[in-house]
């Protein structure tokens, strides 16, 4: 009897515990979000302050943004290895183009990120290259090419609609967080309510039934990586906002592993089938709360290297798909 | 080749494609396809290249094959060869090790602060250990606990990085070995006018050609590339062998940093950021497919020596080095294209 | 030791008051089964019964929450796979369990290399041996080429080769002849009665009702999870393991009131038409029509070039030469979508590659293909495809903790019973049906048959793809068989009898040995 | 004769390039002297020789692109054929860069070394062939003469030094500053950083209260110093080890509210064209120059060598200093 009932005492636990994990596997980037914000209110002072979440969120917009990008080329189980060089580029463009009205050179830098994800997709999609060398090639490339533009000057940007970005504000919010804002319900908007983003999400998931389908399996992968393109060419337009001036070496530097990172942490498998826009905004901003709390406790490169890696692989492992069960 | 992307696999490799989506199956003829199958499992794309490059460099300058650009070009690279192993051996299976650049410096650090405390001997063992942990953790998150490659190893190349920082303070001790120790004579030491570090690669690379293609070991991983599941079904050591091989990667870049390290009589911080990357493009050039389950180390042996040859043919050419790696890139694109294309021809 | 049961052997495995849940489904609840040395046990049940589970349990795939297995009467637990086989469980899994893109001889022998003097995989006698097994066993195949460049038949007898010759005291199949013809299911019956006389004991499944009467000794039923019966498969006739197996009586008969023709639509130009597909080594010259409320049966053996004729229908086959028209407007080869939109649907042959979408949902399976239907500006209407995906979960009796359970945790026979709702919510003009019976249970199979039935009353043109003789000989107004590629013959009207297919389909007369064992 | 007169003409585009050079020539230099003779090293005419120059990072950021061409230009003033590598930032390209200029036939090299360590194998190389090899920029740990004929190149830890000069007299002596460091694991960030640290401690009213990596970069600058300002709302002062740095924590200043030159001064290193503006706009505090333009120095030191004219094995070559007060004066010599 007593052996009975602590076995059904047993089972009722572990089906409870199966249903904690379940829960923390679904949101463990919001779990770790609460942490790392308990932590700084119980032991970082003046951390928990409107000034300071608000200077935060403006530093995280552009990671928020290019891996939204990287989110949905994520849910076609590809990736995305070019998005820094297409900063980089954008911004070189941005600078030498910074005599035509601010407008034109965003609209051009936008047209040229696209088309490095016209190249990408068309690599992926046509040819069947693996998304990840199909991206490295540009990633090598990129950089380069905005060397070459740059010509080795680092020209100051001094158009006003350009510097709006960053110094403006729209009914007290800064401009980049509008500007991120922006893109975070664009791509919202496209992964829930269009086909295109179903339908990325079938190619992600099983390309070939996809296409037996009726899915327009090229266009759907081109498609991806031009949006991953242009997002990553708009946040090279928000950097070189933010900083005035553009640097082929520094501009986007591994910002394809830092939005690769967001991604993940957020909640998305690496192999597709599945795109959690908030959780990448979270992670994002997890990412950036992370960063700062280290310079707030005054942590060295070396340790603040070490804690990262830390909380990626713990971010990750609670949300890791469990072994069969 | 079946040319759609792995389902079912619910954590699997992270570099799961969607290449050719939206292709048929072909199905491939099965007489004729040996050969082709075994001309793209060794890198054939990659050869061709490479002969073509050699050839048209030593008509174009006469210092192009003399016999000291040669053995430069292939002792600078043979650091890089040899963490290409490991990257195959691991790209094989589904996976990917990103953490070989920050592990290949954490190998010099520890390679030359032990050689100056206890030896040679005791270094290369050190060496091994402490970098083969490095991957022993990589191996574990991701066999054991099922987490991706991809992810795990990311986090281990800033981890490993922010350790190397850690124990040189950040740059601030320097480590170097004076240049008449056994230690350096590791990386600077010639037989035969062969760089020791050459000799020490192509063992490896002859070890582990045949350990991946002679031994139960090797056929499993294979197996696990080809089809996880199933070979977690057919009963294989499917969490050994992949954890195994995460410390062998780990070790080997390990070891390739030490052999650096020892060439250049001093560790540094800093180095191989990004070796990663070119490992990757080494092996994919070399033919071994990102998706696992088929490639060889003869294949990533001539892809290596293709990316060192193509930047000793743009220092030729006088080239702005800002085209080095827009050449590169270049390359790397129409090689894996060409490479595709083959398979098409083969499909028929 | 164990006493001697009636059956006159010792169990070898047992599993006793197993159960299995999964989030939202109890899979087994307390399940005992005990299978004996020398006898050939089937385990029955309809699609989501358990039957899977249960072998995943016995062989380590899977734990039980509780419950416990016995081998050879000792208490055992196998962590993995590879501890059962250790102890002597073999298994051909449901899912084909090799490494496709390795050779036949090195899926053989993976984890068991034969080696040298130098401890390395000897490859000679690998090969030497791979072949030694597969001619012992009347399997041909080149043991040297990937897996996958062989048909999905030989690759399933390779697979019963790899159990086999692993020397096991229990060989587990699962729906082993889910994708053999009669040929091999008759070499497979052979090599079953060789390792019963052998003392082997066999858990055998299928939803092939015929086959269990003509190989098993015992029968265990499986409904919802729970064993509803066990005892000698002569005992129990057929009407009444029907009615185990669902719980209800399956009063109709399987047979068609009025095959080839009656209340049948079939004058008028033909609304799906093949004019010459030609396919370099696959197709030559195939040619057929299907009017408005017919069936068309496509006959012929594994690689006859069936499933390419489906698949240029949907224009996903290139082609050399030769046209597809619908309603006599030719198909563009190269986009599915615009063939959907002409009103054509498939439903493939190989679920897992190429059909379901894993891990998505069952609404998202559903909805893919009619996605542009049912949305304007590319926007997508989530109220009307919950209505649809209802509606057809419903009329497909489709068995789910609810529309958002991920397609991979169902039992074969529902995620294809998706499929076909996946097409049917199109309501197309011209359906193929590549295989649409396989792997699912007679209840469901009824069901779809009764669904094509319905759906040709309709008008709706259908081509019918099957490897049973039975099948296309109960649906179809009109065979065509295929042999090579080319058609070798066109059945019609009275022609259609399952002798006449099976000589049309073999050249050489078909296995009609005598059926009863031993 | 002839390669005397190229040092001539050398020296006159070194005072068109930079004054600063030309005023004081080599600033200070130390050791015996090196000499081809002395070496057994043939002779070789500057012009018409072929110079190797190894450059180690991508010619993105400025001071690179600066030193690039002051080399080019000093070989095309003195008829030298110029072959150039860029090991872009990778120690095991350097090298191999190196060994293939030896191959390709250079007789003489200049090398701008991406670290204190690992070009040990190339200066091999070099002496093997008999090729001299001065360094530029950063110093090696090899033996200057045998190993490498000079260095040529300005002293990080009084850059350091100077620039807590600079802060110190721009703050009047107190106040709590913060260090932007440069990427870890550079030597120049751990003497930039030690000289400064040294330095500041002689005046008392002066606290670091922050030392952070920001990777020489000015999107870095910009972030770790917003981050910074809201750790330590009381900073009063930045350091900067390069000038991007310096530049982007202005502009993290600016949109915290506070007025960048005012309410926190800010002093860096390099001496880029940028910074200066900044400085001339009273957006800055003052910049230590970090000379990129060895060309002149270094190719007097081959000619030198080669005339037998014993070369030092340390040349220090002179950093100029922009403070407010003569920013706008100077603006053209910033590069
Ligand atoms: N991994 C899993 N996760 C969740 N549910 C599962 C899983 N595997 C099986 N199930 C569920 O368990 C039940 C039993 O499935 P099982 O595969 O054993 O059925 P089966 O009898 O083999 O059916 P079929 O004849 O269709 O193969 C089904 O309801 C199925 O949806
Ligand atoms: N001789 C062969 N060589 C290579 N692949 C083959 C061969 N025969 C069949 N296949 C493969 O098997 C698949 C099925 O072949 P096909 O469509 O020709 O046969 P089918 O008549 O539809 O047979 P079934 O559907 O019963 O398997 C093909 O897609 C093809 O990839
Ligand atoms: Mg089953
Ligand atoms: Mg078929």
């Amino acid at each position: 009897m007593t052996s009975l009932s602590t076995a059904v005492a047993g089972t009722a636990a572990r089906a409870d515990r199966a249903t904690v994990l379940r829960w923390t596997r679904d949101n463990g980037v919001y779990v770790a979000l609460v942490l790392i914000v308990v932590y700084n209110v119980l032991f970082t002072p003046r951390f928990i302050t409107w000034d300071n979440l608000d200077v935060q969120l403006v530093l995280c917009t552009r990671i928020v943004v290019v891996a939204l990008g990287m989110a949905m080329v994520i849910g076609t189980a590809g990736i995305d290895l070019s998005v820094g060089a297409v900063m980089a580029l954008s911004g070189a463009l941005l600078v030498q183009f910074s005599g035509v009205p601010g407008v034109g050179a965003i609209a051009l830098a936008l047209v040229i990120g696209g088309l490095v994800g016209v190249l990408n997709g068309f690599l992926v999609g046509v040819v069947g290259i693996q998304p990840i060398v199909a991206t490295l090639a540009f990633l090598f490339a990129g950089r380069s090419l905005a060397q070459l533009l740059l010509a080795g000057k680092n020209p100051s940007i001094h158009d006003k609609v350009i510097l709006g970005i960053s110094s403006g504000h729209v009914l007290g919010v800064n401009g980049l967080i509008i500007a991120a804002l922006v893109a975070v319900g664009l791509v919202a908007f496209t992964v829930r309510r269009t086909n295109f983003g179903r339908q990325l999400l079938a190619v992600g998931d099983n390309a070939r039934a996809s296409y037996l389908s009726g899915v327009p399996v090229r266009r759907t992968l081109i498609g991806v990586y031009v949006l991953s393109g242009v997002l990553a060419a708009w946040a090279g337009v928000m950097d070189t906002a933010s900083i005035t001036s553009a640097n082929a070496l520094s501009s986007g530097l591994n910002y394809e592993l830092f939005a690769i990172t967001a991604v993940v942490v957020g909640g998305t498998p690496l192999t597709g089938g599945r795109v959690r826009v908030v959780g990448t905004v979270a992670a994002a901003i997890l990412m950036q709360l992370l960063r700062s709390t280290l310079i707030f406790h005054s942590a060295t490169d070396a340790v603040s290297q070490m804690v990262t890696a830390v909380v990626i692989v713990g971010a990750v492992y609670i949300q890791r798909v469990r072994a069969r069960a | 080749m079946s040319t759609t992307a792995p389902t079912g696999v619910p954590d699997g490799p992270a570099t799961a494609g969607t290449g050719l989506a939206a292709r048929p199956v072909e199905p491939v003829a099965a007489t004729g396809s040996r050969v082709a199958a075994a001309l793209q499992r060794n890198g054939v794309a990659a050869f061709a290249a490479l002969a073509l490059l050699v050839l048209v460099g030593s008509v174009l300058w006469p210092s192009f094959h003399t016999l000291d650009n040669v053995r430069n070009t292939v002792l600078g690279n043979s650091y890089i060869g040899i963490v290409a192993i490991g990257m195959t051996l691991v790209i094989i299976t589904g996976g990917i090790d990103l953490s070989v650049g920050s592990v290949f410096a954490l190998g010099g650090v520890v390679g030359v602060y032990v050689s100056n405390q206890a030896g040679p001997v005791a270094a290369v063992l050190a060496t091994i250990v402490a970098c083969g942990l490095i991957g022993l953790i990589n191996g574990m998150l991701i066999g054991y606990a099922r987490m991706a490659p991809f992810i795990v190893t990311l986090a281990t190349l800033f981890g490993v990085r922010g350790l190397v920082y850690q124990l040189t303070g950040a740059g601030a001790r320097t480590y170097s070995v004076p240049s008449d120790s056994f230690f350096a004579h590791l990386g600077t030491g010639v037989l035969l006018t062969i760089g020791y570090p050459v000799l020490i690669a192509i063992a490896l690379y002859v070890v582990f050609h045949v350990v991946l293609e002679r031994t139960p070991f090797g056929l499993t991983t294979l197996a696990i590339g080809g089809g996880e599941d199933a070979a977690v079904l057919m009963g294989l050591k499917v969490r050994r062998t992949k954890v195994s091989l995460y410390v062998v990667s780990a070790a080997l870049a390990g070891v390739a940093g030490m052999l650096q390290a020892a060439q250049l009589v001093s560790a540094s911080p800093i180095i191989a950021t990004g070796y990663e990357l070119q490992a990757i493009a080494a092996v994919v050039i070399g033919g071994t497919l990102l998706t696992g389950g088929a490639g060889s180390l003869i294949g990533t042996a001539a892809g290596v020596l293709l990316l060192g040859t193509i930047n000793a043919f743009i220092r030729e050419l006088q080239l702005d080095s800002t085209w080095n790696n827009v050449v590169s890139g270049a390359f790397l694109v129409t090689v894996v294209v060409v490479q595709r294309l083959l398979n098409y021809r083969r499909a028929d | 030791m164990a006493e001697l049961t009636t059956a006159g052997a010792l169990p070898v495995l047992e599993a006793r008051g197993v159960s299995k849940s999964f989030p939202g489904v109890k899979a087994l609840s307390d399940v005992s089964i005990t299978v004996r040395a020398g006898e050939v046990h089937a385990l029955v049940g309809e699609n989501g019964a358990g039957k899977s589970t249960l072998i995943k349990i016995l062989t380590g795939v899977y734990q039980c929450d509780s419950g416990e297995l016995r081998h050879r009467g000792e208490p055992v637990t196998f962590a993995d796979p590879r501890a059962a086989q250790a102890a002597g469980i073999s298994t051909i899994y449901q899912e084909l369990d090799l490494v496709p893109m390795q050779s036949a001889a090195r899926n053989l022998y993976l984890g068991r290399e034969p080696r040298t003097r130098l401890r390395l995989v000897d490859f000679a006698r690998m090969r030497r041996e791979a072949n030694a097994l597969l001619d012992d066993y009347q399997i041909r195949a080149d043991v040297d080429v990937p897996l996958n460049t062989l048909g999905l038949g030989t690759q399933q007898m390779i697979s019963v080769a790899r159990a086999v010759a692993l020397h096991a005291n229990v060989v587990i199949m699962d729906e082993p002849t889910s994708s053999l013809e009669s040929r091999e299911v008759e070499t497979l019956f052979g090599i079953i009665r060789r390792l019963r006389s052998e003392g082997v004991a066999i858990v055998y499944v299928s939803h092939r009702l015929d086959e269990l009467y003509r190989i098993c000794d015992t029968v265990s039923v499986l409904r919802d999870g729970r064993l509803v019966h066990t005892g000698p498969m002569a005992e129990l006739p057929r009407v009444q393991l029907v009615a185990t197996m669902l719980g209800r009586e399956l009063q109709t008969a399987l047979h068609r009131s009025a095959p080839g023709g009656g209340d049948r639509i079939v004058a008028g130009p033909p609304v799906l038409e093949l004019r010459g597909l030609t396919r370099r080594n696959r197709l030559h010259d195939v040619s057929l029509e299907v009017h408005r409320g017919e069936v068309v049966g496509l006959g012929g053996l594994l690689g006859a070039g069936r499933s390419e004729t489906g698949m240029a229908v949907l224009g996903a086959q290139e082609l050399d030469s030769g046209a597809v028209l619908v309603e006599g407007k030719p198909i563009r080869t190269g986009s599915p979508g615009a063939a959907i939109e002409a009103g054509v649907a498939l439903l493939p042959e190989d679920r897992k590659l190429e059909g379901i979408l894993p891990n998505l949902s069952i609404r998202d399976n559903i909805a893919i293909a009619a996605l542009p239907r049912m949305s304007r500006l590319g926007l997508v209407s989530d109220k009307r495809i919950d209505q649809l995906v209802e509606h057809f979960m419903a009329r497909l009796h489709i068995r789910a903790t609810g529309p958002g359970q991920k397609v991979s945790t169902l039992s074969g026979g529902n995620q294809q019973k998706v499929m076909l709702a996946r097409w049917l919510c199109l309501s197309p003009r011209v359906l193929v049906l590549d295989e649409p019976t396989r792997g699912i249970d007679v209840g469901a199979k009824f069901e779809v048959r009764q669904t094509i039935d319905e759906l040709a009353a309709e008008g709706l043109a259908v081509l019918l793809i099957s490897s049973e003789t039975e099948e296309l000989v109960d649906e179809s107004d009109r065979i065509v068989v295929l042999k090579d590629g080319a058609v070798v013959a066109v059945l019609d009207g009275d022609d259609i009898s399952e002798h006449d297919l099976v000589q049309a389909i073999a050249a050489v007369p078909s296995p009609e040995e005598d059926p009863t064992r031993d | 004769s002839s390669s005397s007169a190229g040092s001539t003409s050398g020296g006159t585009a070194a005072a068109a390039a930079n004054p600063t050079v030309a005023s004081s020539g080599a600033a200070s230099a130390s050791g015996d002297g090196c000499t081809a003779s002395a070496l057994g090293y043939p002779k070789i005419s500057l012009k018409g020789a072929k110079v190797g120059f190894s450059q180690s990072e991508p010619e993105t950021a400025a001071f690179r692109i600066a030193e690039t061409k002051s080399m080019v230009d000093e070989a095309a003033a003195q008829g030298a054929t110029l072959i150039k590598t860029n090991a872009n930032s990778e120690i095991a390209k350097q090298v191999t860069d190196i060994q293939g200029m030896i191959n390709q036939g250079v007789q003489l090299l200049i090398v701008a070394p991406l670290n204190s360590d690992g070009l040990q194998p190339a200066f091999d190389a070099a002496r093997a062939k008999k090729i001299p090899v001065v360094t530029v920029d950063r110093l090696v740990n090899s033996k200057a003469c045998t190993d490498y004929l000079t260095f040529i190149g300005s002293d990080f830890v009084s850059q350091g030094k100077r620039a807590a000069d600079a802060m110190i007299k721009q703050t009047g002596g107190t106040g709590k500053v913060a260090i932007l460091l440069g990427s870890s694991g550079n030597g120049v960030t751990t003497d930039r950083t030690s000289g400064f640290v040294d330095e500041i401690k002689t005046a008392p009213g002066i606290q670091v209260v922050a030392q952070q990596t920001a990777n020489f970069a000015r999107t870095d600058g910009q972030t770790v110093m917003a981050s910074l300002l809201q750790a330590h709302p009381d900073i009063t002062a930045v350091y900067a080890e390069n000038d991007e740095m310096g530049i982007g924590a202005e502009t993290a200043i600016a949109a915290a509210g506070k007025t960048p030159g005012k309410d926190i001064k800010i002093v860096s290193v390099d001496g880029t064209h940028d910074a200066v503006q900044l400085l001339v706009d009273g957006k800055y505090n003052g910049v230590i120059e970090s000379n990129p333009r060895f060309g002149p120095l270094a190719f007097k030191a081959l000619a030198d060598f080669e005339n037998d004219t014993p070369v030092p094995a340390k040349i220090i070559i002179s950093d100029n200093e922009y403070t407010p007060d003569n920013a706008s004066a100077n603006l053209s010599k910033s590069f």
